[in-house]
């Protein structure tokens, strides 16, 4: 998975080591949304068409094509469902977030 | 025109903080993809900004600035005219403003830069109010639609007043480029950004952004209701380039805006004589997008 | 220090007169020197002032005009809306853009009333009523603060290019007619 | 002005010209400005460069002073070198702006035609404008004629890019007194000029090769340690001030005496401090006061932010009273500059006797009788005399 990660950005540990300004690199991602999620999709590939309607219109981009299947980047989708509710296979479900699945 | 395979599988906006099934997440992550590397984005205080920066987390990937809510249009104008001045080319200077950032305390700056004829992107992303804050009602918020500073009750409506036209504002600039779009319509979105990146001069692309929290639906509806919106008649999808409009997608039969209004809490209070009075002043604006743009 | 004081209306160019003086006494004399209006709105036919200060060190002083050495007044119908003697030393000149001569003015013995009808010289040379060059040269010649040389130096490198040779010809003529006077 | 020239040429400008000719010296890639009086010469002028292309830069007809600071932002955030100009109600109506430049440390230079907000309603100077804006972080210097303004633009430029300060700075003219009198002003050399600013390379703009992000939000976690950031580089910008300015001397000839300038304290009694173009004035009052053998001197005042505290801190020893001609008024307390005079000089041990002048607002003039009266005013304070430390100078009447 290409998706941008979570980095080890070192914080700041004295005034010599603060930025000129508040200003950081572009891209930096310190945390994961996953905590905000109560429902979680899960994708059946085996009915899945990649017509990439979820890949398009997930609002968080978390779901990944370049293995020529769909995966999902946990650490990012907050569940919020679209990609469920749009899939016109029908190929991938909302469980409760804490379920064991497979 | 755009391919979505053809889309790169880079993500230059990810990881950011907006509640889940925003419509602006959307916008800002497609339209990142079309705008590639060689952007500036400027970002005015609004949801945008609040979701992405926050120091030292940056989730667009492409350099940007926050800046203050007024004043999107002058930045933009200013980024433009150092890259000129400096001899840098090829970069996409883009402003992602929210509807109360643009339509109200941002218009005046809009206006000038667009005026002036600075090379940027305007992208204005409407979900009706201020959203940010806690849904207070802007310029922008439609007609009924309860708001917490517009709250229906014995005496009030929710929102006395019909929607600003910010596509007709900027038509009225003659503007080189404006648009309208959806976050449900996304590769009707990207190639308006295409079109606006290949622009000289300003580019303006006023797009709906469905918003969960404020309008009241669950967040798996985002794309339908952007939907609903646009085949009711209460939005529609046209651009505006070399002096004339196109519209984009014409429902064959609008449908009756009841069912769109009422997915919605911000509208569950409405009677059956505001859906008429909300449903007769779309046919009215319908009446003038037929006779003026549609000839 | 010398303090020039310029009486004119809106439009007639007292503060360019001011100024050009200004500039003739500094920049092409060894001198330092201060010019500025009567601080405002501009507005075409309203009295207004303009202030020359000529000085051969640095000029220090940034307030306003109080007492002065010379008061020039380019529109004769401002003295009876303006008291164009106000603060004007002992021993100091009073020169009027004026047919009239000088006696005919009753304004006290303590200064000099110096008279020239300089919206003749400038009809005739300019074409045009504007007597604000053509009255620097008459307060050149008859005050001596400044060289005429640097007076026709400073219209080259204060005035548009095609104003220039008609308004260093006032200037002479003015010049020329007060030192016959003396 | 020709660039390969080393000879500066002498000019007969107002103080707006002279901003104007600084300004051009400076070679900013992009000015913003919306015209207010009387700053207005200053846009007429630099506009009146480019369309004679004596000036190469890009000039952007803002529709506001918000855009106009708005637009300078954008500009130096991808690397320019950015000039704008405003003035009272244009600077008042900025203010937001003015915060947003100097917390994300962008070197920007503006000029303030210093002038009175209305209501009521005036367009002639005090320093109420720009005294209002004093916790917004920039550098704020006060001149004193056109040759100081033209001068410190340029110093300007080397202080805000200075490695290390990164701040933004206001160069403060009297309305109407400086900006639209003529004086005699030695324009320098560009060769001389370009070899005392640099172009400008900033380390706080765009780069692909290393995208960032700028101005960014900060939490409570982390805000204020950007904001203790912001007033160490405030108070390091003391030492630079003084070494840029006695460069500039070395350069050009003209040292303008760093954070103050001192005028005949040596021996003095009773010292006045004045800002802006009331320094030359009181100088005046000074000679002819030492003439009749009083002890008074005269403390020019030149940078509000960053304060020299630790001037006045060592003033307090050598003198018995000391003035502030305050052209500014806080409601309800005092001067601006008379608060931080005074709390500068304070401590357990007894400070200096004090009067603080309110005179010239709203383009009142202060005239040398006005100054002498405040001198006596204190000496008799330093003799023992009762004297109110607030005290209203040239009103129409006195109760």
């Amino acid at each position: 998975m290409s998706k941008p990660q979570i980095v080890k950005y070192k914080m700041p540990e004295c005034k010599k080591d603060m930025p000129l300004g508040p200003s950081s690199e572009a891209g930096v991602i310190i945390e994961p949304n996953a905590g905000w999620r109560v429902m979680k999709p899960i994708i059946d590939n085996s009915k899945c068409v990649m017509c990439l309607r979820c890949w398009l219109l997930c609002p968080d981009g978390v779901i990944d094509r370049e293995k020529g299947i769909l995966e999902i980047d946990y650490n990012f989708c907050k569940g919020c469902g679209i990609c469920s509710r749009e899939c016109p296979q029908k190929a991938i479900t909302m469980v409760k977030e804490g379920k064991q699945y497979d | 025109m755009i391919k979505v395979k053809d889309l790169t599988d880079k993500e230059y906006l990810y990881g950011h903080k907006a509640c889940p099934g925003c419509g602006m997440g959307i916008v800002g992550r497609l339209a990142a993809k079309v705008l590639g590397e060689k952007t500036i984005i400027a970002l005015p205080a609004s949801c945008m900004s609040t979701v992405t920066t926050q120091y030292p987390q940056m989730n667009f990937s492409v350099p940007s600035m926050t800046m203050a809510f007024p004043g999107t249009g002058a930045v933009l104008s200013g980024m433009s005219a150092g890259l000129k001045s400096l001899g840098i080319k090829d970069v996409n200077v883009v402003g992602f403003a929210g509807d109360g950032g643009t339509a109200d305390i941002g218009i005046q700056a809009l206006s000038g830069a667009v005026e002036r004829g600075d090379d940027f992107i305007y992208v204005c992303y409407d979900n009706e109010a201020y959203m940010n804050t806690g849904i207070q009602r802007s310029g922008m918020t439609p007609y009924g639609a309860t708001t917490t500073t517009t709250p229906s009750g014995s005496a009030s409506i929710g929102e006395k007043h019909f929607k600003k036209n910010m596509f007709e504002i900027m038509i009225a600039h003659r503007i080189p480029y404006a648009a309208t779009a959806c976050s449900s319509y996304p590769t009707d979105f990207m190639n308006k950004i295409e079109k606006a990146k290949n622009t000289k001069g300003p580019a303006y692309i006023h797009v709906m952004a469905p918003c969960p929290t404020g309008w009241g639906f669950p967040s798996d509806l985002t794309v339908e209701i952007g939907k609903m919106l646009v085949e009711c008649g209460l939005w529609y999808l046209a651009e505006y380039e070399n002096g004339k409009v196109k519209m984009n997608l014409v429902p064959k039969e609008l449908k009756p805006v009841k069912d769109y209004l009422l997915a919605q809490k911000r509208f569950k209070h409405l009677k059956e004589e505001d859906i008429k009075a909300i449903e007769e002043n779309r046919n009215r604006e319908w009446e003038l997008i037929r006779k003026n743009w549609m000839k | 220090m010398i303090e020039v004081r310029w009486h004119a209306r809106g439009g007639q160019g007292g503060f360019t007169a001011a100024k050009l003086l200004g500039l003739a006494a500094s920049v092409f004399e060894d001198n330092y020197a201060q010019a500025f209006p009567s601080f405002g709105p501009e507005r075409r036919g309203a009295p207004v002032l303009g202030f020359t200060r000529i000085d051969d060190k640095p000029i220090d002083d940034h307030s306003q005009v109080y007492a002065c050495d010379y008061v020039v007044v380019l529109d004769e119908t401002l003295m009876e809306v303006v008291n164009v003697t106000s603060g004007l030393k002992d021993g100091g000149i009073l020169l009027i853009n004026t047919e009239s001569a000088p006696e005919s003015f009753k304004l006290g013995d303590n200064f000099k009333v110096v008279t020239l009808n300089a919206t003749d010289i400038a009809l005739k040379v300019l074409k045009a009523p504007i007597t604000n060059t053509t009255m620097m040269g008459a307060l050149a010649a008859a005050s001596g603060i400044v060289g005429i040389e640097s007076v026709l130096s400073a219209i080259d490198a204060g005035m548009p290019e095609n104003l220039r040779e008609k308004n260093k010809k006032a200037v002479m003529i003015a010049y020329d007619a007060i030192r016959g006077v003396k | 002005m020709t660039s390969g020239n080393k000879v500066s040429k002498r000019e007969f400008l107002n103080g707006d010209e002279a901003v104007a000719y600084g300004v051009r010296l400076c070679r900013p890639n992009v000015v913003s400005v919306y015209p207010i009086t009387p700053q207005t010469i200053v846009v007429e002028k630099i506009s009146e460069f480019v369309a004679n292309k004596l000036m190469d830069c890009e000039y952007i007809h803002v529709e506001s002073e918000h855009s106009a600071m708005a637009a300078a932002m954008g500009a130096s955030m991808v690397g320019a070198r950015a000039f704008t100009a405003t003035s009272s109600q244009g600077l008042a109506y900025m203010h937001e702006m003015l915060h947003y430049v100097s917390g994300s440390r962008f070197p920007i230079v503006m000029m303030n035609a210093n002038r009175t907000l209305a209501a009521p309603w005036n367009i002639f100077g005090d320093q109420r404008d720009s005294m209002a804006q004093r916790d917004t972080g920039w550098i704020q210097v006060y001149v004193e004629n056109g040759q100081e303004a033209l001068d410190m633009i340029i110093q300007a430029y080397r202080l805000a890019e200075h490695e290390g300060i990164y701040l933004p700075v206001m160069v403060n003219l009297d309305g109407f007194v400086n900006t639209h009198t003529y004086e005699l002003v030695s324009v320098p050399s560009q060769k001389k000029v370009d070899e005392f600013l640099p172009a400008f390379v900033s380390k706080n703009a765009v780069d692909f090769n290393n995208p960032r992000s700028y101005c960014m939000s900060a939490s409570t976690e982390w805000n204020m340690e950007f904001r203790q950031q912001q007033h160490e580089a405030m108070m390091k910008s003391k030492k630079v001030i003084e070494s840029i300015d006695r460069e500039f001397g070395d350069k050009f000839g003209r040292y303008h005496g760093g954070m103050v300038k001192e005028y005949k304290c040596d021996d003095a009694e009773v010292v006045m401090v004045t800002t802006g173009s009331i320094s030359g004035t009181s100088r005046l009052v000074v000679d002819s006061m030492r003439e009749k053998g009083l002890k008074v001197g005269l403390v020019k005042l030149r940078f509000f932010r960053p304060f020299p505290v630790e001037y006045f801190r060592e003033l307090k020893s050598r003198v018995k009273a000391v003035g502030v001609i305050d052209r500014n008024l806080s409601f309800g307390y005092e001067g601006a500059v008379g608060s931080e005079v005074k709390s500068a000089m304070y401590d357990s041990c007894g400070s200096p006797k004090f009067i603080d002048f309110i005179a010239g607002i709203a383009g009142r003039d202060i005239k040398k009788d006005d100054i002498e009266l405040m001198y006596n005013k204190l000496l008799n304070l330093s003799r023992g005399q009762e004297e109110a430390e607030l005290q209203f100078i040239g009103m129409r009447w006195q109760e």
